[in-house]
């Protein structure tokens, strides 16, 4: 295992903060902001990250969401190894490579959305869950990758897809090419619905920009969470722009729902036993595709290929990028 | 499996993308070139559609709500063939800018591109889209009526086409209002133009807490026409007249048109199931992304406990 | 070519229909039957949907402009399969009247049909429609927002489906706003419901210049399922519980549920195609006219000048 | 020609009626209503029924639009035999059948539509224009078989479809079975639709009813006539349902521009420029139907076919009822 020598100290300080975080629960998200309520982080875990009292929803990770999804079942995580390139060299205040190393080393997640394959109350499906805390839940390649495989994997399989989104939008730090994320996830839930399989949407705080102009919108049926701030322009940017005096519950969960944007507001808690009835409802004998047939199927052979040949020219977890732009130009080799 | 790149452009295109992207990219370099995307004299969507069309024919309204003028959409004869048009249209005077609301579409705006789309698909002729666009407007009145689910829709609608469909980068393209009609089978961008995740003052104001630090922002995303090449998401960079498009836009527009048509040509040539695919894959290559080895990608995600552990859950 | 009747409802119905076919129909009958079909203790949509799925999820929204509590939209668990369901929903009382707008649907209810519809296409599962509407709800707000375009694009998406689609009219179908979600494979109705062109109402202030010719008009209309099933407009009546639907809500969904059972039964065996083929054949049909000889219709026409004498006008 | 006899001076009386009708404009129309100017008729006839002074739209037949549309070319109507049957043996204050046979008489009209080939400065079409004067313009079996007819012709010989409405809806004297000519129209449009041929919408005034809310609203391009009334519901409807107050441009032309539901307003003497405009924008060689391909024509045969036969059965023009709905009951016989 030469290969991976380089930064296995990092991945050690990695697997260590990822051991010894709080169950991911900042010391100040305990007190509720609503109503002043105190709970133990045991209790808030219990109780899905809502408040017991008021009900006032706190920021659930990938983690939380897939444990409360799968329940006694569990969850088995799908291309944990997908890690953002950075092929603008982008700069802000910091570099974007020591910005996503941080996401990591804070969060323990590998990218802003975490894939899984998961049984929800016996119902199996493809979850695809996006984590704010991780940049913002920003959709760069990455994301646009996992959420093009889950697509794949689904249609493979015959499963349904859940994804649940928590984003401030399109990663900046990848340019363009996160803009091009929006495409190609709105592209992958097409070849899933050419499959005939349900996309279940569920959007959490906050779900703007880029990521609810994409494949947030697209659901089958879509749900957000009590309070959630869904929009693709923010308050902030709208108010600066337009000097309009927007409404407190601008943009909110319930206002959409008024809007005709989603279908429900569903309560966290609910959130699971809600998602398996409209699965048992659509529930059918898994359907035979044709042996043969060109479909999505081949999409995900040819990615996860692809994606494999990528890797083996990575010498270690160096950030260096997989250059798939330029044809001919196939990492350094080793 | 290598997928070739589209040849759109031919050799010359690819001469001029080398040559600019061999020029060294400096914050002021980058600031120069988006000054010439939004010069107020540049041409814009109905300055190229009276220059390439000998007749056109502007439809309005979505047939839901309203009619957006920030979007303009249509029927042209383009060497005597028909098309349909969609593009951002910005205005030059100050009642136009108003009236066109600086090109900025409602979801009206969207929503009627779909409806040309659908029409461009029913009677068989290709759609040719002009961005040019500071972005989607954000006004609570559009995010009301769907500004995210319009956008959505006309990606899809448009990634659907089975007719050729070309998009051209005129001027500025950013932001989600700009991709919502430029998922084509070619895109091709004006040297000057730029297209971007954002404008650079939207992500000076994000990045760096402070909208002054627009030309450092630029800098960063280097929205060139010429990294856009490179990075995959422009076929071709369709070259300016000396000193930029608005020194003579009828040249401008006979350079776009020079490539409009080879695009076109080479499109109509495949069969129509198959553009489509094509353009799938197309957007399904861009962007990269590194893929570590699963035992250390394991470690990294911080996976241990068992998740049985966590029976205690009321969902159990 | 004679297209054969489709043959749902079997004997049983056709004898129902012919019994009451034969039955004299003088106004005060018609009348009563209206009575009937709008009574307010009259199984609604949500009443049938109830007692018809095991497990039911109601879809909100149109994804445009707002969500429309006159028109209950969702997916259901329908013999263990899943099926699709769009229904026109009246109130009981004050507040949910108000709250349905008695029924009447606003183009939001029909564009969120449409996207269920849609979705209902996509994952290959039937739609149902339970049809109960004095009509599409008369407003301003509704005519701006493209009442008309939403009824037709609601009748076309409808008839281009491949699902295996069945209308249901429930209680009272009037005008187009009953139409916009009844283009159906099957169109069955219930024994005492009615289907017309308006509502006697309506007709009466139209054509008598009286509201209150109310059951005049009923009885030029006669709107009943028996005529209905004669003029080939339905394919089966449902009986109803003795002395109406009202009297035993459960016996009415069981009635309706044999009915609807054996109708997907029959569409499922088709091809998908073929269900779309026979769909637009069958609405094709409707409609009895007559043709005369073509030297006397030409006559009756007028058209003696030559158009040349016309040669003055300016588009000459 | 025995079969005719029977109603033979009957039609001679149409026939004379229909050449000495004063260019069917009522005396009283003569006057523009709005800026009071008065024309003679073959002056109003010149300027296609539009008051040169003010530009308001007087109502015109369907003869003269196609007059009008079709210009020195003239043009050949096709269908003309078609008659409303009387299926409800429907009587209001007058029978159905009276109505129509009066309605007849005073149009010179078969039905509320007059379908035609014709050219529009050049370009070949087919041109299905309904008349208000002709009962309101309503939809009955007739209107909705010709328009059927003229989609399965156009589709036939690859020709754009015109269409040109005024209507008041549905055809009540025909009951539910003009309700179904929604559906019929829509389905047939479709049929066209997949042919690839264009539909160009003339929406003239009024607009409403079931004709709004089917066909006249799936043109590919609507146009609408300055001041033209389109509404699903009348003003009146509204007014008495809601107890709004509608403003004096509720539904005109010029507002539902705004509201998104026409692609522009065009004056009825730019019509046939307009028109000729976008035939010619989408003009494109003919394209040949593969051999055999079950398409819309086989509808037009089957059509033409079923009409010959139901034809054939109706002794004379009495006026006795195709009833196609009974299977097996065809008429008399003679
Ligand atoms: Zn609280
Ligand atoms: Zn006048």
């Amino acid at each position: 295992m030469n290969r991976v020598n380089v930064s296995i100290d990092r991945l050690r300080q990695l697997a260590h903060r990822a051991e010894h975080r709080p169950a991911r629960i900042p010391a100040d998200e305990r007190s509720c902001p609503r109503c002043e309520s105190h709970y133990s982080a045991e209790e808030m875990r219990r109780n899905f990250r809502v408040c017991p009292a008021c009900g006032h929803h706190f920021p659930a990770g990938a983690h939380d969401r897939l444990d409360q999804l799968a329940g006694p079942g569990g969850w088995t995580e799908l291309w944990p190894g997908l890690r953002a390139a950075d092929p603008l060299g982008f700069y802000d205040l910091k570099a974007y490579s020591d910005r996503a190393q941080d996401a990591e080393a804070q969060t323990g997640l590998g990218e802003a959305i975490v894939c899984a394959e998961l049984e929800v109350r016996g119902r199996p499906a493809v979850a695809a869950i996006m984590d704010f805390a991780f940049m913002g839940g920003s959709m760069g390649a990455v994301v646009g990758e996992k959420l093009a495989r889950a697509c794949d994997h689904a249609a493979g399989r015959a499963l349904p897809l859940l994804i649940v989104t928590a984003s401030g939008g399109a990663r900046m730090q990848e340019g363009v090419l996160a803009l091009m994320q929006m495409a190609k996830s709105v592209i992958a839930l097409d070849g899933l619905a050419e499959a005939g399989q349900p996309v279940i949407v569920v959007l959490a705080h906050p779900t703007t920009g880029g990521v609810w102009a994409s494949f947030a919108s697209l659901g089958d049926v879509i749900y957000a969470e009590p309070g959630a701030l869904i929009a693709f322009s923010g308050p902030r940017v709208i108010e600066q722009t337009t000097r309009e005096k927007l409404a407190p519950d601008f943009g909110k969960a319930e206002l959409q729902l008024h809007n005709g944007q989603v279908d429900a507001v569903v309560d966290r808690r609910e959130m699971p036993e809600r998602i398996a009835r409209v699965l048992g409802i659509l529930h059918r004998p898994q359907r035979q595709q044709p042996p043969g047939a060109p479909g999505p199927v081949q999409w995900a052979q040819e990615g996860a290929g692809r994606a494999a040949r990528a890797a083996q020219s990575i010498p270690g977890l160096s950030r260096r990028l997989v250059d798939r732009i330029r044809p001919g130009h196939d990492g350094d080799g080793s | 499996m290598e997928i070739p790149r589209p040849q759109t452009g031919g050799r010359f295109v690819r001469r001029i993308a080398d040559r600019l992207a061999g020029a060294p990219e400096n914050a002021s370099r980058v600031w120069e070139g988006i000054q010439l995307a939004r010069h107020q004299e540049r041409p814009y969507t109905l300055d190229y559609i009276a220059r390439l069309c000998t007749d056109f024919e502007e439809l309005h309204g979505d047939r839901l709500f309203g009619d957006d003028p920030a979007l303009v959409c249509g029927i042209g004869r383009y060497h005597d063939e028909p098309v349909a048009i969609i593009g951002q249209q910005k205005g030059r005077d100050t009642h136009e800018r108003t009236y066109r609301n600086f090109g900025m579409p409602s979801p009206e705006g969207y929503r009627k591109a779909m409806r040309v789309m659908a029409l461009a698909e029913r009677l068989e002729i290709p759609l040719v889209t002009l961005i040019d666009t500071p972005g989607a407007f954000p006004g609570a009145g559009a995010e009301q009526r769907g500004q995210g689910s319009a956008i959505s829709h006309s990606i899809r609608t448009m990634s659907r086409l089975r007719v050729p469909t070309v998009a051209v980068i005129i001027g500025e393209g950013s932001s989600g209002g700009a991709l919502a009609i430029g998922v084509a089978d070619r895109v091709l961008m004006l040297e000057n133009a730029t297209y971007s995740v954002i404008s650079p003052e939207g992500a000076a104001a994000i990045l760096w807490r402070d909208a002054g630090k627009a030309r450092l922002a630029a800098a960063a995303f280097r929205p060139t026409a010429a990294n856009c090449y490179r990075w995959g998401v422009v076929d071709a960079v369709v070259p300016e007249p000396k000193g930029g498009a608005h020194r003579d836009p009828d040249e401008a527009a006979r350079l776009v048109d020079g490539y409009l048509t080879r695009a076109l040509r080479e499109l109509r040539a495949l069969p129509s199931g198959e553009r489509r695919r094509l353009r799938a894959e197309r957007f399904r290559r861009l962007g990269p992304f590194r893929e570590i080895p699963p035992d250390a990608a394991a470690l990294a995600a911080g996976r241990g406990e068992p998740t049985s552990a966590r029976s205690d859950l009321p969902n159990a």
